[in-house]
């Protein structure tokens, strides 16, 4: 039996949420579709491809306080950041929540970061399976699925009257309490996502043709801006800085990419990424081979924020099967 | 007409490289979608069958000489592109005697998105007034007639908002803002080793992602554009939160013409409004 | 990290007395890297600054501030004092608390207020201070001056007696200048070839000063103490080896062109010397005129008749002196300073409607009548009208032409004609007894010794009726012109037959006078006179160090001012030339040569030549500033993009943090 | 400090007019409100737009570059470089909705004391009225 919930009562129930805890759902905002506080259940939009950024930033800001610190009798006094705001995330997509669920590796890893952790502990995530994938998305080819409820706290699929409603969680199980759920024997549609990108052996094929020149003609292309990183729902490269106002010194973290020139330029003006080539494969190389290395899953998953965004078309989809083929031919020539 | 823009492309980079007149033509070929065009490097003769043209092709690929510096190079630019050579020729960042420059008369670039396969022409096609290069070795198509001058509608629309109004737009904008540098990244009149935003010492811009910052940002990218933008449009067309970014260009570009008569990239000597000046001017400003 | 002093002036109760002068004590202790904080009386007092060198001495200060009166007052004296206390002089920010705050303000909480922040914002600049030096440079211990009138003659004499070598350049054939062709010189009237001549030979035989007649200036490179110029020498035809100067070839030459050194009232040949006591004595041979150099250049193409073949003065040279394979020439010589002394020439009254606008052949300039009057003249001394030769007896002079006179662009007073005119009228009687002189003036300015005496005398002795007032128009009638004016002070219209009419025309700077500024790159005004550094206080020196003015190219002046012009520049050279070594001022902009994109901006904007072009190692062509030519206004700064430019002194971080201290408190 | 004393005007003054023009003012005893904060620099053509947009960007009220008059620049040009500039960077601010009466260009020569005294009298005047700047 599958469980539904009407268009009517989901908003009402989402509006009665709002009067107590922040929000977060895809709004439109301009020409732009993204996540943003909501007031109330009309603000919000349901039939979208996905958001424009993706929702990580609910749990990476683009710029966050880490600590605060204020000279104290002689002496200085450190305050850390304390996430203290329950917040809901809703109509989070499947492949963005497996992005979440990935950064827990690297941000949970020991030591964890604890902003990370107190974000992912006050947030509980609604998320809304995908009816139609855009034609960037490749979400199967990553493991994921348009329906894939395994990373949220309630999953939501369209049916023809209204949601059917997945609680995965205790989380979702709580804030899902004294909601009248209607049993139906109707089946939730599976939607399918048909683009296929051979991600199968990316890791052996990848470090194969690391030395390729490949990279460098594809750098011939790039523009280095930060578009890609900052869209990406698994980039969480970041710079820290210092801020003192009025006697308040802030260190701050902001997003960062390994895009930037100077990036991973260290004391002394060197730069062992100062070439364009480098810092290009460091970006695939990151999401197909260390992270699969480091956290055993593929550090992509199929959302096409890049693909859609980036201003020269480095398409990932496209570059996954060149490192195929190119690391199928540099297999052979060494064997 | 398009295709035999395409033509007469490939035969001249076909000519170039065999002749060895340059090592790399920079030119359009089609994306990944199968439909538009992007920026492609061409060192083989026998790659050519990949450039095409068609009113897809957007990119301005002048920013792309300034990594090939000292090799000889060929570059496909539209009347716009062709500006950005002529300011980056006057600027001394790129050598004459390297570039062969394949001007193309723009037939206009149609608003184009993985969703959107639409016949509309962009917002910058609306003003340009440069559709014949402006400097070229050899030029593909008949040299059209330029329209009449613009008449900044769009400018002139935004200063109907009160200032209160104003600022909360840009406010709004900078909400929205990244700071990915996509904007800089494609322009070609952005080429400082170290942008002013990156620098540590002086800090000029914090490293917060917040308005304030944001709108400090894309201030300064607006004057140090002022009167070098050549309105190719290509930082509104890379913004990934579609920041109106031409409305502060153009605003510059209508008081650069108005003050000084000047419009950038038009020849490859000018000297920029900036760094000149005339004795009796009267500018409205210290009295 | 740094310790910084701060020492807050109470300048007896002008600052202590609005501002509470222990709050701003108390509140600098609190601030960043402020390690001592004290208040003075007199901060500029004997006592006030060996307290601050004790306080340096026995806290370990590092930089320091001090609170006090303008820094155009006292920041020499500072600096001279944290010197002396072992700092470097510029690690010191002076806080200007009295004349920004205490003397413009009554508010003492408000004035208080402000007088913290200022303090902060010096704190926060002083922190960004560094150590800075001075350079030395050595210099080249020769002068280069332009322009053989007298002040240039003065001028090259002078230094040339104190030692040092000059280089003389001169465009013309001959040195002299307009004093050459004046006849007499007021109020004395001793002649004036006669008090000249004999400067124009000491300088030809000086064994310090080369003459480089008949040459000009083309460029001037590099900065004080080494200068590097170009001179084109024209070609003169003649060898000066060989010539003798026996005059054999001017007599002989047929050609006759109009003479410039007489107005055009009488001709000289194509091989000739300007006049007779001309320096050098030897001749140039004018290309233009020549005739067998027209020749030569027709039979290059042999178009239109073919034009006679001369070449009498080659056959007539005793010494075989006539040199045609001589060429324009470039050379390069290197000076320590240069003297630019290009003088005058006179208005051209031909826009004066009114006057005839030069169609009337007995309207004449004043130095036309100088020429007339000459004994060495074009008539030998008689005063005859151009026209028909005839005695003029009546004879009308009109002041002002070309001075304070907003209608033809010329405002300014040219400081002489009042008194060459009163000299004319006087020597016009001494000429001729019958003469009657008319003047009609605005006011007559006789302003210098012996100068109103003088005046008098032309009114008194001569007869010469001074009319006060405007002439309207100047029409042919017959052989003679009528004039009509008005003598304002009677109110009544006046009417003269004339027989002459002589106009004091003003004076106005040199032909190109504004192009060697540019070479020079000095400043020059609307007339183009060349601007002094200071019109009061720096009379003769210019914005570019090393480059001197002098004489009629600054403004109007006459022979005894010239003289002193010329002395005082030469004198201010010599003070330059004296030196072993040349002190740059550090607080000159600076280039970093990783951020410098070589877009060359800052040479568009930058005043004084000072950036020069430099190749790095990765084959980059950059930006590098030449210090000694830096005057640290730091325009090249924001024309920089990039941020590859900074100013010491002035840096883009210590203005920052002053912005900061104030809004981030 | 803005906040209860009235607008905070930051001034940039050239060294050699208008500093000394400021000077001026205070050995003549011309009072004006004690509102501005003066920052020395040696031209007007050393004022970097990054400056005057800093100050803006963290909150300040309002901004003064005061220079040479045109044609007495101690560096000869400086002031015609910066007319330019503040020309088209005062359009700029303004169509970002930064009041143009916030940012006064202003020629103050050395001996034009009660000329700064009265420029900075009037600027604080009209600031007080316009009000602070929206917090940011």
């Amino acid at each position: 039996m599958t469980k539904i919930i009407g268009k009517n009562e989901l908003e009402s129930w989402l509006s009665g949420i709002m009067k107590e805890r922040t929000v977060f759902a895809p709004t439109r905002v301009d020409d732009l579709i993204l996540f943003r506080p909501v007031r109330s259940a009309n603000e919000i939009v349901f039939d979208y491809e996905n958001t424009n950024l993706s929702p990580k930033e609910l749990f990476f800001p683009r710029t966050e306080t880490l600590f605060t610190a204020v000279p104290k009798d002689g002496d200085i006094e450190l305050t850390p950041t304390i996430v203290d705001q329950e917040v809901i995330l809703f109509g989070i997509r499947p492949c963005d929540a497996r992005g979440i669920a990935i950064l827990d590796g690297p941000f949970l890893d020991e030591p964890a970061d604890s902003l990370w952790a107190q974000h992912r502990e006050k947030t509980t995530m609604i998320g809304l399976s995908c009816t139609k994938p855009a034609p960037q998305c490749f979400c199967t080819s990553m493991g994921s699925a348009p329906n894939d409820a395994s990373n949220v706290d309630i999953m939501l699929t369209q049916v023809e009257d209204g949601y059917a409603v997945e609680t995965i969680t205790e989380k979702g199980e709580k804030l899902l309490q004294g909601v009248e759920l209607r049993e139906s024997d109707v089946q939730p549609p599976v939607p399918t996502c048909d683009v296929n990108i051979p991600a199968e052996g990316i890791v052996e094929a990848i470090t194969k043709m690391f030395d390729d020149p490949y990279w460098s003609r594809l750098a011939d292309r790039c523009i280095h801006c930060n578009v890609c990183a900052y869209v990406c729902p698994t980039c969480y490269c970041f710079d820290i800085r210092d801020r003192t106002d009025k006697g308040k010194t802030e260190r701050i973290r902001t997003w960062e990419s390994c895009q930037s020139k100077g990036f991973t330029r260290i004391a002394g003006g060197y730069d062992p990424r100062a070439d364009k080539g480098t810092r290009l494969r460091q970006r695939f190389c990151h999401k197909l081979l260390y992270f699969p290395q480091q956290f055993g899953a593929l550090g992509c998953v199929g959302c096409g924020r890049c693909v859609i965004a980036c201003p020269v078309n480095i398409d990932i989809r496209e570059i996954i099967s060149d490192v195929q083929k190119i690391g199928a031919e540099v297999g052979q020539g060494s064997n | 007409m398009v295709a035999d823009f395409t033509q007469q492309i490939r035969d001249k980079a076909k000519e170039l490289l065999e002749k060895g007149t340059v090592e790399c033509v920079i030119g359009y070929e089609t994306g990944s979608d199968g439909f538009s065009a992007r920026p492609a490097f061409i060192y083989e003769s026998a790659e050519v069958e990949r450039l095409i043209f068609d009113n897809t092709c957007s990119h301005n690929l002048v920013k792309y000489l300034l990594n090939k510096k000292g090799k000889p190079t060929a570059v496909i630019v539209k009347g716009c592109d062709s500006r950005a050579l002529n300011l980056l020729l006057s600027e001394k960042q790129i050598d004459r005697d390297n570039i062969f420059i394949i001007g193309v008369v723009c037939p206009g670039v149609v608003e184009w998105g993985w969703n959107n396969h639409s016949d509309q022409l962009q917002i910058r096609c609306n003003w340009c007034r440069q559709h014949n290069p402006v400097i070229y070795d050899f030029l593909v198509g008949e040299p059209v007639t330029e329209g009449p001058p613009d008449d900044f509608a769009d400018i002139a629309a935004m200063e109907t908002k009160s200032t209160e109004e104003r600022e909360a737009f840009w406010r709004e904008q900078a909400e929205h803002c990244v700071r990915c540098y996509a904007c800089r990244q494609a322009c070609p009149g952005c080429y400082c080793i170290d942008c002013f935003v990156e620098q540590l010492d002086p800090e000029w811009v914090g490293i917060r992602i917040a308005p304030e910052e944001n709108l400090m940002w894309n201030t300064i990218r607006a004057f140090h554009l002022a009167g070098r933008c050549i309105s190719c449009n290509e930082c509104e067309r890379v913004c990934p939160v579609n920041i109106p970014l031409s409305l502060l260009n153009r605003r510059m570009e209508r008081e650069v013409l108005g003050l000084f008569d000047y419009r950038a990239g038009m020849s490859e000597d000018a000297v920029a409004p900036l760094i000149t000046f005339m004795k009796d001017e009267k500018l409205g400003i210290g009295e | 990290m740094s310790r910084i002093g701060v020492f807050v002036c109470h300048c007896g109760t002008n600052i202590g007395g609005v501002v509470n002068v222990p709050e701003v004590v108390e509140a600098a202790r609190h601030m960043p890297l402020v390690a001592y904080a004290d208040e003075n009386k007199y901060t500029c007092s004997e006592v006030g600054q060996a307290s601050i060198r004790d306080a340096i001495r026995e806290q370990r200060l590092d930089r320091v501030v001090i609170a006090s009166c303008s820094p155009r007052m006292h920041e020499n004296t500072f600096r001279r004092t944290v010197a002396a206390a072992g700092l470097n002089p510029y690690l010191l920010e002076i806080s200007n608390i009295r004349e920004h705050c205490s003397w413009v303000h009554s508010d003492s909480k408000d004035a208080t207020a402000k007088a913290i922040d200022l303090v902060s914002m010096a704190v926060a600049k002083v922190a960004r201070h560094e150590s800075l030096f001075p350079k030395q440079v050595g210099l080249t211990k020769r002068a280069l001056i332009i322009g053989g009138g007298i002040t240039g003659i003065q001028a090259a004499l002078d230094i040339a007696s104190a030692g040092h070598e000059v280089v003389l350049v001169e465009k013309e054939p001959s040195i002299g200048g307009r004093m050459s062709q004046l006849d007499k010189t007021f109020p004395t009237l001793d002649c004036s070839a006669c008090i000249l001549t004999p400067k124009m030979v000491d300088v030809a035989q000086h064994p310090n000063i080369t003459l480089l007649t008949y040459s000009e200036v083309k460029e001037v490179r590099g900065f004080v103490g080494n200068f590097e110029v170009d001179i084109l020498k024209k070609a003169k035809m003649v060898d000066y080896v060989k010539c003798t100067g026996c005059g054999t070839c001017w007599q002989a030459c047929p050609e006759r062109i109009p003479s410039e050194f007489d107005m055009g009232l009488g001709s000289r040949p194509a091989i000739y010397i300007p006049f007779a006591q001309a320096v050098p004595n030897k001749p140039v041979i004018d290309i233009a005129n020549c005739r067998y150099e027209k020749y030569l250049k027709w039979k290059e193409t042999e178009e239109g008749p073919e034009p006679p073949q001369c070449r009498i003065c080659e056959g007539v040279c005793p010494t075989e002196a006539i040199d045609r394979s001589q060429k324009d020439e470039i050379i390069t010589e290197k000076f320590g300073a240069v003297v630019v002394t290009t003088g005058f020439k006179t208005f051209d009254h031909s826009v004066y409607g009114e006057y005839g606008g030069g169609r009337y052949p007995d309207v004449i300039s004043s130095l036309e009548l100088e020429r007339l009057m000459s004994a060495a003249g074009p008539t030998g001394g008689e005063v005859l009208r151009p026209s028909d030769g005839s005695h003029p007896k009546n004879v009308v002079f009109i002041q002002c032409v070309g001075s304070r006179d907003d209608k033809v662009g010329r405002p300014y007073c040219s400081k002489v004609c009042c008194m060459y005119t009163a000299k004319h009228a006087i020597m016009l009687r001494e000429h001729d007894s019958e003469v009657q002189c008319y003047v009609f003036y605005i006011d007559v300015r006789a302003g210098g010794k012996d100068f109103e005496e003088f005046a008098r005398r032309a009114q008194d002795e001569t007869g010469a009726l001074y009319l006060r007032g405007r002439v309207s128009q100047i029409y042919q009638e017959g052989k003679n012109l009528k004039v009509m004016g008005e003598d304002s002070l009677i109110g009544r219209p006046v009417e003269i037959e004339a027989d002459l009419v002589v106009l004091a025309t003003g004076m106005e700077p040199s032909d190109n006078a504004d192009l060697i500024a540019q070479k020079l790159n000095i400043s020059y005004n609307t007339y183009n006179f060349l601007i002094e550094a200071h019109p009061k206080l720096r009379p003769v020196e210019t914005q570019t160090d090393g480059i001197f003015v002098a004489g009629t190219c600054v403004g109007p002046r006459d022979i005894p001012d010239c003289v002193a012009h010329g002395g005082a520049a030469a004198a201010k050279v010599v003070a330059l030339l004296s030196q072993d070594s040349l002190t740059t001022d550090p607080l000159t902009s600076i280039i970093d040569p990783m951020k410098c994109v070589g877009c060359f901006a800052c040479k568009e904007v930058c005043p004084f030549n000072a950036i020069e072009e430099q190749i790095t190692r990765d084959k980059r062509t950059i930006a590098s500033i030449n210090e000694s030519l830096c005057k640290g206004c730091g325009l090249c700064i924001v024309a920089c993009r990039p941020g590859a430019i900074n100013l010491r002194g002035f840096t883009s971080q210590q203005l920052l943090s002053e912005v900061l201290t104030l809004v981030r408190g | 400090m803005s906040a209860d004393n009235g607008p905070l005007i930051i001034g940039f003054l050239c060294n050699w007019c208008s500093y000394a023009g400021a000077d001026m003012a205070g050995t003549s005893r011309i009072a004006y409100p004690a509102n501005i904060r003066i920052i020395r620099v040696p031209c007007s053509g050393r004022v970097d737009p990054l400056l005057i947009v800093k100050c803006f960007e963290e909150g300040a009220d309002a901004v003064l570059v005061a220079g040479c008059h045109p044609g007495d620049c101690h560096y000869n040009e400086g002031n015609y470089y910066s007319r330019r500039r503040f020309a088209l960077l005062r359009a700029l601010l303004d169509f970002m909705g930064i009041e143009k009466e916030r940012f006064q260009v202003k020629w103050v020569s050395a001996s034009e004391g009660k000329r700064f005294a009265k420029i900075i009298t009037e600027f604080t005047e009209d600031m007080t009225k316009l009000g602070a700047r929206k917090a940011s």
